[in-house]
Order: C-alpha cells, then structure tokens, then sequence
C-alpha cells in the first residue's frame, strides 16, 4: 500500500505535481500529452482503445463527479462501447492491474475513493 | 457468538462510544467473541492520539486499545471517513507530506469494504450512533 | 437469506445539512462495487436527496445529484420512499428524480419484517 | 425478528421512523437520550401491545430517571439484558 518511492513530479523536465500515489495534485495539469507520460509510467503504450476508455471515464466523471470503480465502468463501457468491449477481461487486458485506479490516473481522475 | 460493533459518534461530543465500550465489555463478559469494531462517520475521531480528557476522565482511546490489547479486538478505521476529518496513520502524513499524524497502532484505517466484511463474518452487527 | 437483494440501506438525513447522506451513499456504493444487490430507502430528510433541482451547496460543497444519477451504475435501481415522508415534508413525487418507487405503510413495514442486512444513515 | 435500539427522544425524527419500520414481534429498547420516555407513561409506544419496549437501566440511572420507570412499572434491562436481546433477535437497527 505504501508508494513512498514514488517521484514527486511527472517528468524531470515538467513541473507536474504527483501524489505519491502517482495521482494528479493538480487535476487541470492533465492534457492528452500528460495521460501518456501517466501510461507510460505504468508501462502501457496508449492505442486508439486506450483512448476509448480513457475519455469514457472522463466523461462518467463529468457527470458524476466521481471515478468508476470497476462495476461502474463495465457498465458504461458496455453501453457507449457495445458487449464485446464491455466485458471486465477486456478492460484488465488494456489496464492491468488495479484497472480502475490505473484508468482513473491515467485519465487525470482523483483517485477512486470507493475502491477499497 | 459472533458480534461486530460499527461505532459512528465522536468521543466526548456523543455517547456513541461510551455505550459501545460498555456494551462491548458485556458481550464479552457473557462469554461471545468481538470479531471487531469498525468506526465510521465522526466514531473515526475514537482513534485520534492526540485526545486529551483531564485525568479524572476516562480516555475512550485508551479503553479502545485496552479492549484490543486484552482481548484482540481490530479496531478498524475508514480511511476515507478519518482523512477527511484529519484523523491521519504514520504512511498516510508521509504520503500526504505531512509533519504529523494522530493515528496509531493498534487501530488501523482500511477501507469500507472492511466493514461488509465484518457484517458478513459476524452473527450480530450492532451499530452505535447519534 | 434472499441472496437477490444482499443489503438495504437507510438514508435518513438531507443534503447540505451533514455528511450522513454522503457517507451512507458510500456504504451502498461500496456494497453494490463489491457485487452486493443494494436496495435504497429514504425516510424522513432523507428524501430531500432525491429533489431534483438540488444544486450544489456552500463553496467546495459536492452536490448530491451526480450521486443519485450514478446509482444507476453501479446497479442500485430500488429507490424507495415511503408515502408518508412524502407527506409529511410535502414533496410531490414528481419533484423527485425519476424511478423512484413510493410505499404504503404496510410496504414499508414488509421491508422490515424480511431477514436482510441494513445499515441505517 | 429485529431489536430496534433508539438512542434519541421520544418526539425525534429517529423515533418516528423507528415506529414506521417495527413490526408486530419485534423490540424496542430505548437507550441514551431516549429513556427520558420514562418521563411520559402516555406517549403510544406504552401503550401499544405488538412488540416490548425497554429502557436501558444504565442509562435511565445516569439521567434521574429510575425511579420514574419503577414508578410507571416500565420495563427495563441492564447492560447484561442488552447483550441478552441482541442473541435473542436476529438482527438489530440502531435508529440514532
């Protein structure tokens, strides 16, 4: 649970404060550029399916002001997405791991509070 | 049996977590288990270090932790429900770049998925609040 | 145990007015995440937080209504009101969101007389 | 079968929606700020038969009011009793 080791900025050369989650500190630092120095810190290379996902949750925050947990963000995924890309395996396969963080911070979201 | 307590009231403000500790004492004194005790809403403030009654006063912490120290009670905090209202464990003010912290062991933040499982382990779940 | 319905979870304080509403809103969030069925009851000023004109509140005060949407979301579709408390606070169904079930009394005490979980915010 | 705990006075928002959800069989124990009913043997839930009603002998004690419950023959349990009505009912809500 401890992630003290993780660096305090996004980049050396940027001044993009991250928690030491690896959160945003700042939610309006996020742009496009930033999301994929995010994925790249969790060691995803972003596609045009990553993109799908990643603007799904920003829209659900958008509107509920909160991150999906997982349950949530199958759910719209399956309805903006269709069945096929609305399954949990497939969001796991694109964000591995604790997908619905690892999407929320990605995304420039605060981090799910419910997750736990 | 099995009992689990939700303790939601603030120490010293309500008598939420004067009743449970009264009550806690008795379930164990008739011979039942306390599988643990979750505090949640402003009951998060139960496990602040930093309370300071005048001696003549019972420190409701201290008779947390003797009742966990005595029988091994967790006592479980929601993290979310205690960050908000400052009450902060050791890792969280390193993570959160703070000089100071009010929450120690033996209570513990965790999340509130904690508490679906204590009511799913337990046969009686007994909630104290104002 | 009927294992369709897990939890049902109480909601009886008003926006705006504690962190209650927000915190029992939590609890059933978490419940249905972790694939509980979750059913919502509102009593008394809990009720308040299915008007559907609320806004947000005080500086940096969240809204409630984004959170009432969402329950959709996460799967929690059973949103109950007794009568009574529509009654009493003198809110006409219609000001409330939609798909919101009101009770009768005996439907109310039906609730109440099944084995379920409950927490009551 | 369910042991409603109220913890606030008799007149309360909590009391009246503790009243909404009891059913016939179920318990009422009146703890903290709620054993001032003792005060008020004519207040309904003295009356009805459908379910027993306790004040929290504890707390009655604390607050001056044991002898008003002894007086108006209420019935009351100990701390003990408490422990004794939550094996006794399967579930229990606290209405606060």
């Amino acid at each position: 649970m401890n992630n003290t080791d993780t660096p305090r900025y996004l980049s050396t050369e940027s001044n993009i404060e991250l928690d030491p989650e690896g959160y945003l500190v700042d939610l309006s630092d996020w742009s496009e550029t930033v999301a994929g120095q995010l994925a790249d810190d969790e060691g995803i290379e972003l596609t045009p399916e990553h993109w799908e996902i990643i603007n799904l949750v920003r829209s659900f925050y958008a509107r509920y002001e909160m991150a999906p947990a997982m349950r949530p963000l199958v759910k719209a995924t399956q309805r903006s997405l269709g069945e096929e890309k609305g399954r949990s395996i497939y969001l796991m396969r694109l964000f591995p791991g604790s997908t619905a963080k690892v999407v929320a911070r990605i995304a420039g979201l605060p981090k799910p509070t419910n997750c736990l | 049996m099995d009992y689990g307590l939700l303790v939601m009231g603030a120490p010293y403000s309500q008598p939420a977590p004067h009743s449970a500790l009264r009550f806690a004492h008795a379930i164990l004194a008739r011979g039942h288990q306390l599988a643990g005790v979750f505090f949640y809403h402003d009951g998060v403030h139960n496990a602040s270090s930093l309370m300071t009654p005048p001696q003549d006063e019972l420190n409701i912490r201290e008779a947390w932790k003797a009742l966990h120290e005595q029988h091994g009670v967790p006592l479980d905090v929601c993290i979310a429900a205690a960050l908000r209202r400052g009450v902060v464990s050791e890792s969280e003010a390193a993570r959160h770049g703070y000089t100071a912290f009010n929450l120690e062991a033996p209570f513990e933040l965790t999340g509130l998925g904690q508490l679906l499982t204590l009511q799913q382990r337990c046969q009686r779940l007994i909630t104290f609040a104002n | 145990m009927d294992k369709s319905e897990d939890l049902m979870v109480i909601i009886r304080h008003a926006p705006h007015n504690s962190n209650w509403l927000r915190e029992g809103l939590d609890a059933a969030l978490v419940a249905a995440a972790f694939g509980q069925s979750v059913r919502l009851l509102f009593m008394g000023q809990g009720a308040l937080a299915l008007c559907k004109e609320q806004q947000a509140g005080a500086p940096g005060q969240k809204a409630t209504l984004p959170t009432i949407d969402m329950l959709e979301m996460y799967e929690i579709d059973q949103l109950n009101v007794p009568d009574q408390t529509l009654e009493e606070l003198n809110i006409p169904l219609a000001s409330l969101v939609n798909g919101v079930t009101p009770l009768s009394e005996s439907q109310v005490k039906a609730l109440f007389s099944q084995p379920r979980l409950i927490f009551n915010f | 079968m369910i042991l409603h705990i109220l913890t606030t006075a008799p007149l309360s928002d909590a009391a009246r929606q503790a009243e909404q959800a009891i059913n016939p069989g179920d318990a009422l124990l009146l703890i903290e700020e709620a054993v001032s009913a003792a005060l008020q043997p004519d207040l309904d839930c003295w009356k009805q038969t459908d379910y027993p009603v306790f004040l929290l002998e504890e707390d009655l004690v604390a607050r001056g009011f044991a002898n008003a419950a002894s007086h108006h023959r209420l019935a009351t349990v100990d701390i003990e009793g408490f422990v004794q009505l939550t094996e006794q009912y399967e579930q229990s809500i606290t209405w606060y």
